[in-house]
């Protein structure tokens, strides 16, 4: 890929991004008994998507270095860790946000998935904390790769078990019903997806970059 | 050599009956264990005595000082190896799945022995009708069990950190969510006079959580002790 | 008499980017012994660690041989023991319920009159029933090769073997290196040149 | 569309703008490094 055709596709991807945002002022509300408000809907579900996307990349490649020990694949694993992080703590405010819009009120445990990204928060914030914790680089990175492997198996059990078991928590009465928002307009479908594709690349693109510029780190000590 | 199996049943035990011998002469995680539930137990119920309390919040006051006196106490089996660095001469004596197991038994022996003290004295102190004794010993071995299973493998992680503070407990608490919704619900299903089926759900949680946890942790401990 | 042979092959250890060892190779047969010295901080005890399986190496590999058929990685503790300054006792056991824990774990079997002997043998005659705890440093080390040598190890690798102890203790180290050497594999770390009396191969670090 | 729409829009693309910015220039300094090796 030439530079040329690279920053022509990098133009590109803001350009869509702009057309994005500006379609999501301009058309009508995604939610009418909400109201304007539920435009963030275009946000928040791109961000905690791309929370769980970071955070399977980080356990991937915590699964690899405990095989390979390369110091690489230790660093891909924490650099999608904390990008992963930065997107959950966007995903939880906007969250917030919009169950304030929502529910009316900014915080609701009964709802599983604001549990399991704030379950997710937890656990990230002390893999980070155990990282710092540890000056050794190899010990360090197999002792971050197993918490989290081990963490792992809580997520689900958040996102599937529990809202089984807890049927009488959930609000029944609450305003919008979640699956409501996918039976939108094709207008408002178009959108979200464009907007869900503009933040993925972006996720990769700030993914890719960090790495490379470990790689070049670790050439330069080499040499 | 001896035959493979009987000797990993037997070296396991030796490794247990070396920390309940070392625990026993030195007693500190047994200090701090009794101390924190007791005094933790006091203050509750001197400060709540007089508010009856709706069952829930009972059963999540149980759990939350179970929890937190086992904070102070399960990570130490594994801290006392590494600052005595009879860790390294372990290595060279055990295989890791020895040395984990009887370090995972050991956590449960302590933690049971937790439940069997603080359990009635939480049921006198703050005067808990229990309606019917079984299936709350039940969630509550379970629950204990469970606890042990998850943290064992995190106190050897935080026993290989060098700044450790509240490591433990920030490392535990998220993995141990699912544990303790499980437990606070069954345990206040029991309470609440549904006996076996009320909790039956929870129950079935609570074993699923132990094995699921302890089998991980069984695959994931090489890594840690040789790490 | 099976032949045990240890080999080094290429072997790497870097702490981040501080390399310890760099490219070391070498192997010893049994019956054999080998000396590791070099001024302080060459990697003495990394090597030491390296042989011994308590850490791994950054890159070559580490191939203990019994007649011709490698040994697994992960089993090479049954066949290697080794005295170091970093590998303690268990300070709140006795010196018998040390070597009662280690000779379990060793499937090795062991009886009191066994204990007894092999205390002896260390000078520590009557000393078993003593907390370890109560030990001076050189009663420590002396019971750290009682402890390694309960299982008879094919591989003994000694970190420093004489510290901390007095002349009759130096007496006895010598006679255990001496043994060892006439059966099976020896490996000492030292920079005491009275400790490397009678081995055969010597290689130094940090060049 | 109400006005506090566009105001809200219109910061949403300046901090788009600054962010891609910030990209381009990382991107092509990764660039020039991976030539410089």
């Amino acid at each position: 890929m030439t530079s040329m055709v690279r920053k022509a596709l990098q133009f590109g991807l803001f350009l869509l991004l702009a057309g994005v945002i500006w379609f999501s002022f301009s058309t009508p509300a995604p939610q009418q008994q909400i109201g304007q408000a539920s435009r963030i809907f275009y946000y928040h579900i791109p961000m905690a998507w791309l929370t769980v996307v970071a955070y399977a990349v980080s356990l991937i490649f915590s699964i690899k270095f405990l095989r390979t020990k390369r110091e690489l694949d230790d660093y891909r694993a924490l650099w999608a860790a904390e990008i992963g992080t930065m997107f959950c703590v966007l995903a939880t405010i906007s969250g917030s946000l919009f169950a304030k819009v929502t529910w009316g009120v900014y915080w609701n445990w009964s709802e599983p998935r604001m549990l399991s990204i704030f379950l997710l928060l937890l656990i990230y914030g002390a893999y980070l904390a155990l990282r710092a914790a540890i000056p050794n680089p190899e010990r360090r990175g197999i002792l971050g790769a197993v918490y989290s492997i081990f963490a792992f198996p809580t997520v689900p059990f958040f996102i599937f078990v529990m809202p089984r078991i807890m049927p009488s928590l959930h609000p029944t009465n609450s305003v919008v019903n979640q699956n409501l928002k996918f039976t939108m307009g094709l207008e408002v479908r178009l959108i979200f997806f464009v907007s869900l594709f503009c933040f993925t690349v972006i996720f990769f693109w700030i993914y890719f970059l960090g790495v490379k510029l470990h790689r070049l780190k670790l050439e330069h000590a080499e040499s | 050599m001896s035959s493979k199996s009987s000797g990993w049943v037997n070296k396991a035990t030796a490794v247990l009956v070396k920390d309940i011998r070392t625990e026993l002469r030195t007693r500190y995680s047994l200090n701090a264990l009794f101390m924190f539930a007791f005094t933790t137990l006091v203050v509750v119920s001197f400060s709540l005595r007089q508010a009856a309390l709706k069952v829930d919040i009972l059963a999540a006051l149980y759990w939350i000082i179970i929890f937190f006196a086992s904070m102070s106490a399960l990570a130490g089996v594994f801290i006392k190896e590494e600052d005595t660095k009879t860790a390294q001469t372990l290595k060279l004596y055990a295989k890791p799945s020895v040395i984990y197991t009887g370090k995972l038994v050991y956590n449960i022996i302590l933690l049971l022995l937790l439940c069997l003290l603080v359990t009635p004295l939480f049921v006198i102190l703050m005067d808990v009708s229990v309606p019917d004794p079984l299936p709350f010993v039940v969630v509550i071995l379970l629950g204990a069990i469970g606890l042990a299973g998850a943290t064992t493998l995190i106190g050897a992680i935080v026993a290989k950190a060098n700044v450790r503070g509240a490591l433990f407990a920030v490392l535990s608490f998220p993995i141990l969510l699912p544990l303790l919704v499980a437990a606070i619900g069954g345990t206040n299903a029991v309470l609440s006079g549904d006996g076996w089926i009320g909790a039956e759900n929870d129950i079935k949680l609570l074993i699923a959580y132990a094995v699921i946890m302890i089998a991980i942790s069984v695959v994931l401990f090489d890594f840690v002790w040789n790490g | 008499m099976s032949t045990i042979s240890l080999q080094a092959a290429e072997l790497r250890k870097e702490f981040g980017n501080l390399k310890v060892i760099k490219g070391l190779s070498f192997s010893v047969a049994a019956p054999g012994s080998l000396g590791v010295t070099g001024r302080n901080g060459s990697g003495k005890s990394t090597l030491m660690k390296l042989l011994a399986g308590i850490e791994s190496p950054t890159g070559g590999k580490i191939i203990l041989k019994e007649s011709e058929n490698e040994i697994a990685p992960e089993n090479h503790f049954h066949y290697l023991k080794m005295v170091a300054p970093e590998m303690a006792l268990y300070e709140m056991l006795s010196g018998y319920e040390n070597l009662q824990f280690f000779a379990r774990l060793a499937d090795v079997e062991w009886s009191r009159k066994q204990a007894d002997e092999m205390l002896a043998r260390v000078g520590l005659a009557g000393r078993g029933e003593d907390l370890v705890g109560g030990y001076s440093s050189g009663m420590k080390q002396r019971l750290k090769y009682a402890v390694a040598l309960l299982p008879s190890p094919k591989v003994l690798l000694l970190d420093e073997p004489t510290s901390n102890l007095d002349e009759a203790g130096k007496a006895i180290v010598k006679s255990v290196m001496a043994e060892q050497q006439k059966e099976s594999i020896l490996i000492v770390a030292t920079n005491e040149a009275e400790d490397l009396k009678g081995v055969e191969q010597v290689i130094r670090l940090g060049e | 569309m109400e006005t506090s729409n566009y105001t809200v829009l219109f910061t949403n693309l300046i901090i788009w703008a600054g962010i891609f910015l910030f990209l381009f220039r990382l991107d092509k300094k990764i660039k020039d490094l991976e030539k410089m090796k």
